[in-house]
């Protein structure tokens, strides 16, 4: 097991956000969170990755409990998360944004991995010295993802990878998670686009008013008349 | 405007899976405090003479008997075996054991009873338990008025009794200084406590359930404050001074606290309206001077006030810093006349009422009574045009900019002319403070507007808690009142005051009354 | 949960009354029985100071309060006031009008203080006086130079005295300014003189008196500035100074403005002396940059010339304080021993009651005193509450100290 | 026109000495969104601390090419560390809290250090002659006279700014710095320790207030405790002015303050008593036309 969450409780200004969401991520999988605005899924992932702290619950990462650590030691245990809206550095080249993803990284290998993301993305490769936030949408979410696999993860989290793209760049990203889960990496994942991520994931969890109401394996849940009525219309 | 990093940072409470601490657990500390309160307080003898030549240090005197500071301590300490009391009477033990300890070690004594005092204190706040506070429910009218004239009553003298502890002569009374410190941990204890129970919480929900009797009541207790021992000369001219920068801070409250404006040139204001009314002085009468000052004041906090309609933030409290410098600059070179730069403008004549001097005795009452009855009830009317306001149509407008300004355009609140009346309300309130503080002090010269009032004034509303009535009037209180008390420790006094400010922070960032 | 809320609440006011009345009981014992051989069975008789103990000028208020210090701690071993101890009770201005006001209110609220030393700053001093006036509380500054606090707005024509219970021990601006104003020109031979102050009361008037004398014996002022006191760089202001070539600066401010624009008018280039008045007479002045041929005038005669002057400043040293006496201590120490001098009278037929008339009585001894042996020569009061001495010295700055030049009594022209 | 040229190099120069403080002012603020209004306060301590070194520690007949970098180093460890224990003790604690009250804290920080070096520091309570750790004379350019401690100013001034942009632009932790300041969140997911980040902030603004001390006190040969707080609101202004969070933009606001100030006590109406007001009316014209200042991004990325 690479990810056990158990019953994680948190709450802003009393308003309860997450209420008692327990989830497992297996070694080697995609596992997709799937649920309404607001059901509480990005606040699993930033309870994942160190930026929120949970009130109550556990979280471990193969075995080790990492609720209490902050966001750069959670990275450091293995954990990246690739946020929502991408948060590129806008000011920044190509070139930067990478190598702070690879920020904690003190080993001779950085040029190399930022050679593979250029050859998984030839356009970033191209355009390595120009500004972030001159790019395309998807371009943008090309250059987070390769940031993401700067830092080398044991666990990789996207939340909301294809939000604002159209639909052949969401084909390509979605490859793009494809291919990596394929090369061993572990996924979590939090979408939107149910179907999208149900039909990539091993396993799914649908998360409603911050408690997980539904789980089993991505293709079950498709089947699932309940959360075809609910999230595939 | 972005967002502070800070804020980012996880807003979460601390968790609370912890157990409830039994409350024996509190026991050995306030065994310890007792001990500690009994026990004789210094061990060496008094170097440089015999140990009866300190016999003015009445906590030496009667080492067995309950005087002073050792009631307090004995007090503390047995309140302290409440279960939720425990660590707010710790702290108080604790402050009180620290400043003993500190004073003895100036007269190069060691002290015996202090550091068991001190390890009770201690023991008690590791110890302690930590939880929220009860609630309770709010009495029937029948009861909700007497209780409100207790508590009011109570704060009265608590008051009274923090103004006049230790004495008000340093030259007949050496350890005043630390007379007051002590019952300053004392009073820390004793609110700690009652914030524990939650009791502080009940009393401010039954006032703000009985506004208008609880203002009445409040009202009349400022005007008895004369007939308590606070009533000297000495302390209606501080009192009333107090006064007047806490109808000052006030007006800022609404700029800051309601708007969400940070001005660092506030005092300025306070200047146009006392060089208003000096220039008037021997022209009209106070009223209509006053009331030039105000509207002076008014008109050019909009002319300050105009930049915000085009910078945003800290942006905008630099361009009030400016202000407030260039504002200094212009009265120090008597810009026109009107300030009598270094010279200041002196002699300008007491507000005088149907033949009364404001600055001569009344009847019984102390010299400067007149004034401090006009500053209560200055403060009183800027506390009540707050209270108006910020329950008002304008107020929300300004909570909305406040909390966001795009948000609030969006939502069609018309933010131009809402932050502009932010100003121009809070620049009359200070101009109409301005004439009062002209006519009291006699003279005004450009030294008392300085951007360290500027600043002082800021903090008075921050330390006491932005956006709220009594904040504003607690913080000015305390800021104008410490000083004042720590005035015993002559070369340290403003060391403490700025260690004071910090700690404030460190434990209440949100002031000291958060709403 | 009800019974609970009336234990709370019941336990509550039992420890208001208890503090209540532990309140009314502290503070009780005082100090009886005798010090250093003295009676002073009939308690503690306190002389106040006023002065500016923190900022800028905390090295001058920290002089003065040392110097009333020593003065308060001799007439106690000299039992200066029979049956009474003395003690002295110093009160930090900030060099702030409003903080002075209220420390006068509270001696004046206090019928233990006979009398005040302060203040230093005249804007405070202006602040103090009305707030006193009614109790008749004794003031004796040791530093205020500014006419109007003694004879009126109208001091030069028309000269009104404006409190009977205001004294000063310091000569004022309209004859230091003269005084200064005349060796510059008469003796000096400056006929363009430049003036640069720091926008405070003191400097102000001063160079206002200087150029009106300067004018008067023929020289020119070619311009007059102002600068910020908390400012170091005086440069651009020197600079535009330079291009009108003034023989000489005078600078109406203290030394830690003067000293600075000294050295930074010599290397600009304009090498002309620096003249001021007793603000720049100070050791400091010269560390900071001060340079041969300096002038500064201060009031009564040098210091070590006079035998109770010298007296003075050993037994400052004896007393081992951190900070020096400073340009005013002397003044102080003066002024205080005209206050226990005075208490002394007042209290040999009897014990003091702080009431009015005996606060009168104060002040009509300190009007009669008169005694020749003070810290700076003669120490008297005219009609005004000024002080008698007349008598001014020049001292200049010669291989990198102060020499006195010539002393002299001023005489009005 | 000779008067012309000495008033722009002594603007110039007073505009340098500011600039040193005006960076430690830019970089936290663009950082933490903190107007640290005690750094003048580490600047000022610095001062005196090699103050003391040099008049305690070091013989009398120290050259002064010895004294004067054993001053530096001094004035920086004192500077650094002061800076460092506020951040930890004062700042650090108040993560979270409302944005006020930070500033508060800075002013409490503000006039402890102040009274602290006041109280105890002997001799600290008036102002202090500063060792004359540099050449006396000057150098002479046609009708232009500079203090060779001016030239020092004017040359040492801009290639530390140089170099702590150098530095920030290239450096892994200068990465972190700009990564930060642009989305502090975000940076957390890159690995990046926000306490990390502050607190070398504070490090290197302190260092370059550490080394502008020793050059202010070697130019105007005197220090007091009333320094920081005076040059410190000159420093922010000219922080402000440059456009907040832009490390040219802080050189650039500092030396126009100066100019501004020397050419105004000139040429401007009311002469040497309104230069501040002048300054300060530059600021908020430019404030009102071009609110980020001269350097600053109009807009900033996130939201």
């Amino acid at each position: 097991m690479t990810l056990v969450a158990e019953r994680l409780f948190m709450s802003f200004g009393g308003l309860l956000a997450l209420d008692g969401v327990s989830l497992t991520v297996p070694d080697g999988g995609v596992v997709g969170l799937i649920g309404t605005n607001g059901a509480g899924k990005s606040t699993v992932l930033k309870a994942v990755s160190g930026l929120l702290r949970p009130h109550r619950g556990e979280i471990r990462l193969r075995g080790r409990p990492i609720h209490h650590l902050p966001a750069h030691a959670v990275l450091a245990a293995g954990v990246a998360h690739c946020p929502e809206g991408r948060r590129l550095f806008a000011g920044m080249t190509v070139e930067e944004n990478l190598r702070l993803g690879g920020h904690l990284r003190r080993d001779r290998h950085v040029a190399k991995d930022m050679a593979r993301v250029y050859d998984l993305f030839p356009v970033l490769g191209e355009r390595r010295t120009q500004r972030a936030g001159l790019f395309s949408g998807g371009e943008q979410q090309m250059l987070a993802i390769g940031r993401a696999l700067m830092a080398r993860p044991a666990l990789l989290m996207f939340d909301e990878p294809t939000m604002g793209l159209s639909p052949i760049m969401i084909r390509r990203i979605l490859d793009t998670i494809a291919l990596l889960r394929n090369q061993g990496t572990t996924i979590l994942m939090v979408e939107q686009n149910a179907l999208a991520a149900l039909m990539l994931a091993d396993h799914g969890y649908v998360i409603d008013l911050g408690r997980t109401t539904m789980s089993g394996p991505g293709t079950d849940l498709l089947a699932d008349p309940r959360v075809r009525a609910a999230y595939l219309g | 405007m972005t967002s502070s990093f800070v804020r980012d940072r996880p807003v979460t409470e601390a968790p609370s899976r912890r157990e409830p601490r039994p409350a024996w657990r509190s026991a050995p500390g306030a065994a310890l405090v007792l001990l500690g309160a009994l026990s004789p307080w210094a061990s060496a003898v008094i170097p440089g003479g015999a140990y009866p030549g300190l016999a003015t240090l009445q906590f030496f005197d009667a080492p067995y008997l309950v005087t002073g500071f050792r009631l307090h301590l004995l007090l503390l300490g047995l309140a302290a075996l409440l279960p939720r009391a425990s660590r707010a009477a710790g702290a108080g033990a604790a402050v009180i054991a620290l400043v003993h300890i500190a004073f003895l070690a100036a007269l190069g004594v060691l002290s015996f009873g202090g550091p068991v005092t001190l390890a009770g204190g201690a023991l008690l706040i590791w110890l302690g338990r930590r939880e929220p506070a009860p609630e309770w429910k709010l009495p029937s009218r029948a009861l909700a008025w007497p209780i409100l004239v207790a508590a009011f009553a109570a704060l009265l003298w608590a008051v009274s009794a923090m103004l006049t502890a230790g004495g008000q002569s340093r030259a007949t009374n050496p350890h005043g200084g630390a007379e007051f410190l002590s019952f300053l941990g004392f009073a820390v204890g004793l609110f700690g406590i009652l914030s524990a129970y939650g009791v502080l919480s009940w009393l401010s929900a039954l006032a703000e359930r009985h506004r208008a009797f609880s203002l009445t009541v409040l009202l009349a207790c400022a005007m008895l404050l004369p007939l308590t021992e606070a009533g000297t000369g000495y302390w209606m001219t501080v009192a009333s001074t107090i006064g007047i920068y806490a109808a000052t801070a006030i007006g800022l409250n609404i700029v800051v606290g309601l708007a969400g404006l940070l001005d660092l040139g506030y005092v300025a204001f306070l200047g146009i309206g006392a060089f208003t009314a000096a220039n008037l002085a021997h022209v009209v009468s106070f009223p209509v001077a006053a009331l030039a000052g105000a509207v002076v004041a008014g008109l050019l906090g909009v002319v300050v006030g105009a930049p915000t309609l085009r910078v945003r933030g800290d942006y905008l409290a630099i361009v009030t810093l400016a202000f407030g410098e260039i504002f200094f600059r212009a009265a120090q070179n008597d810009i026109g006349g009107l300030t009598g730069g270094a010279n200041s403008i002196p002699g300008i004549p007491p507000i005088t009422l149907f033949g009364q001097g404001f600055d001569q005795p009344v009847g019984g009452l102390p010299a400067g009574f007149l004034y401090y009855a006009l500053t209560v009830l200055l403060v009183a009317g800027t506390m009540a045009v707050l209270a108006n306001l910020k329950h008002s149509r304008t107020g929300r407008a300004w909570l909305a900019i406040r909390e966001d300004e795009d948000v609030a355009r969006a939502m069609g609140v018309r933010t131009g002319r809402a932050k502009i009346l932010a100003f121009l309300v809070g620049a009359t309130l200070a101009g109409l403070a301005g004439a009062v503080f002209a006519h009291k002090l006699g003279t005004v010269g450009y030294e008392s507007f300085d951007f360290s009032e500027s600043v002082t004034l800021l903090a008075a509303v921050i330390l006491g808690g932005m956006g709220t009535v009594p904040g504003a009037l607690v913080g000015a209180s305390l800021l104008f009142v410490l000083p004042e008390k720590l005035r015993e420790f002559s070369d340290y006094r403003l060391m403490l005051f700025g260690l004071a400010l910090i700690l404030i922070m460190r434990f209440r960032p949100k002031g000291l009354v958060s709403s | 949960m009800k019974s609970k809320t009336t234990g709370v609440l019941s336990a509550l006011l039992a420890v208001v009354t208890a503090t209540g009345t532990s309140a009314c009981a502290a503070g009780k014992t005082e100090t009886a029985g005798s010090a250093g051989g003295c009676d002073t069975s009939k308690g503690t008789l306190v002389v106040g100071v006023i002065a500016p103990m923190s900022g800028k000028l905390s090295a001058i208020g920290l002089g003065i309060r040392n110097s009333v210090q020593l003065a308060v701690d001799q007439a106690n071993a000299a039992c200066a006031v029979k049956g009474y101890q003395l003690a002295m009770d110093a009160q930090d201005d900030e060099a702030n009008p409003d903080k002075g006001a209220a420390a006068a209110q509270r001696f004046a609220d206090d019928p233990n203080v006979v009398g005040v030393v302060g203040s230093y700053n005249s804007g405070v001093a202006r602040a103090i006086q009305p707030k006193i006036a009614a109790a008749k509380l004794l003031l004796i500054s040791p530093g205020n130079t500014d006419p109007v606090l003694s004879r009126g707005a109208d001091f030069a024509t028309a000269p009104k005295r404006q409190y009977g219970n205001y004294f000063r021990v310091v000569g004022t601006d309209d004859l230091q300014g003269p005084f200064n104003a005349r060796y510059m020109v008469q003796k000096e031979g400056k006929k363009k003189l430049a003036i640069i102050t720091d926008g405070k009361a003191v400097g102000e008037s001063s160079a206002t008196e200087f150029a009106k004398e300067a004018e008067r014996l023929g020289a020119q002022i070619v311009i007059r500035e102002k600068v910020n006191e908390n400012d170091s760089d005086f440069s651009s202001v020197l600079t535009k100074v330079k291009t009108l070539n003034p023989e000489a600066i005078f600078v109406g401010s203290e030394y830690h403005v003067a000293g600075p624009l000294s050295k930074q008018a010599r290397d600009l280039g304009l090498n002309v002396p620096v003249s001021g008045t007793d603000g720049l007479f100070d050791p400091q002045f010269i560390a900071l940059g001060g340079k041969d041929g300096d002038v500064a005038t201060s009031v009564g005669a040098p210091i070590d010339k006079l035998d109770s002057g010298k007296a003075f400043v050993d037994a400052y040293k004896k007393k081992g304080f951190s900070d020096g006496y400073g340009g005013f201590g002397a003044f102080a120490f003066d002024a205080a021993n005209v206050i226990v001098a005075s208490a002394g009278k007042v209290t040999a037929s009897g014990g003091w009651s702080g009431g009015l008339e005996q606060r009168a009585e104060l002040i009509r001894q300190v009007q009669e005193y008169r005694t020749d042996s003070g810290a700076n020569g003669t120490i008297g009061f005219d009609q005004y509450g000024d002080s008698v001495n007349k008598m001014f010295t020049v001292y200049k700055v010669t291989s990198g100290a102060w020499k006195d030049v010539l002393s002299d009594q001023f005489e009005a022209k | 026109m000779s008067t012309l040229a000495q008033q722009i190099v002594n603007g110039l120069v007073l505009g340098a000495l500011i600039g040193l403080i005006a960076l430690g002012y830019t970089m936290l603020y663009g950082i933490v969104q903190l107007i640290n209004f005690a750094h003048g306060e580490v600047f000022m301590v610095g001062a005196f601390g090699a103050h003391f070194v040099s008049l305690r520690l070091l013989p009398a007949d120290t050259p002064w090419y010895t004294a004067l970098p054993v001053m530096c180093v001094t004035a920086v460890a004192v500077s650094v560390a002061v800076a460092v224990a506020v951040e930890r003790l004062a700042y650090r604690p108040l993560r979270g809290a409302h944005k006020l009250a930070p500033l508060i804290t800075a002013l409490g920080v503000s006039i402890l250090l102040q009274e602290v070096v006041r109280v105890f520091y002997p001799g600290a309570t008036a102002p202090l002659a500063f060792p004359r750790a540099f050449p006396d004379g000057h150098l002479v350019l046609g009708p232009v006279t500079v203090l060779w401690t001016g030239v020092l100013a004017l040359a040492v001034a801009p290639l530390l700014a140089a170099a702590l942009h150098l530095y920030v632009e290239r450096s892994r932790l200068g990465r972190a710095m700009r990564a930060t300041a642009q989305d502090p969140e975000t940076a957390r997911l890159m690995g990046i320790d926000p306490d990390r980040v502050i607190l070398a902030t504070f490090v290197l603004g302190a260092a370059l207030a550490g080394v502008g001390a020793v050059l202010y006190g070697i130019h105007y040969t005197q220090i007091d405790t009333a320094i920081g707080f005076q040059n410190g609101i000159f420093a922010f202004t000219a922080a402000v002015l440059g456009g907040i969070g832009s490390i040219r933009g802080a050189m650039l606001g500092a030396l126009s303050i100066g100019l501004v100030k020397s050419l105004a006590g000139q040429y401007a109406w009311g002469g040497a008593q309104y230069d501040y007001v002048w300054v300060f009316a530059l600021l908020i014209l430019v404030l009102m036309f071009r609110p980020q200042g001269f350097l600053g991004r109009p807009e900033r990325v996130r939201a």
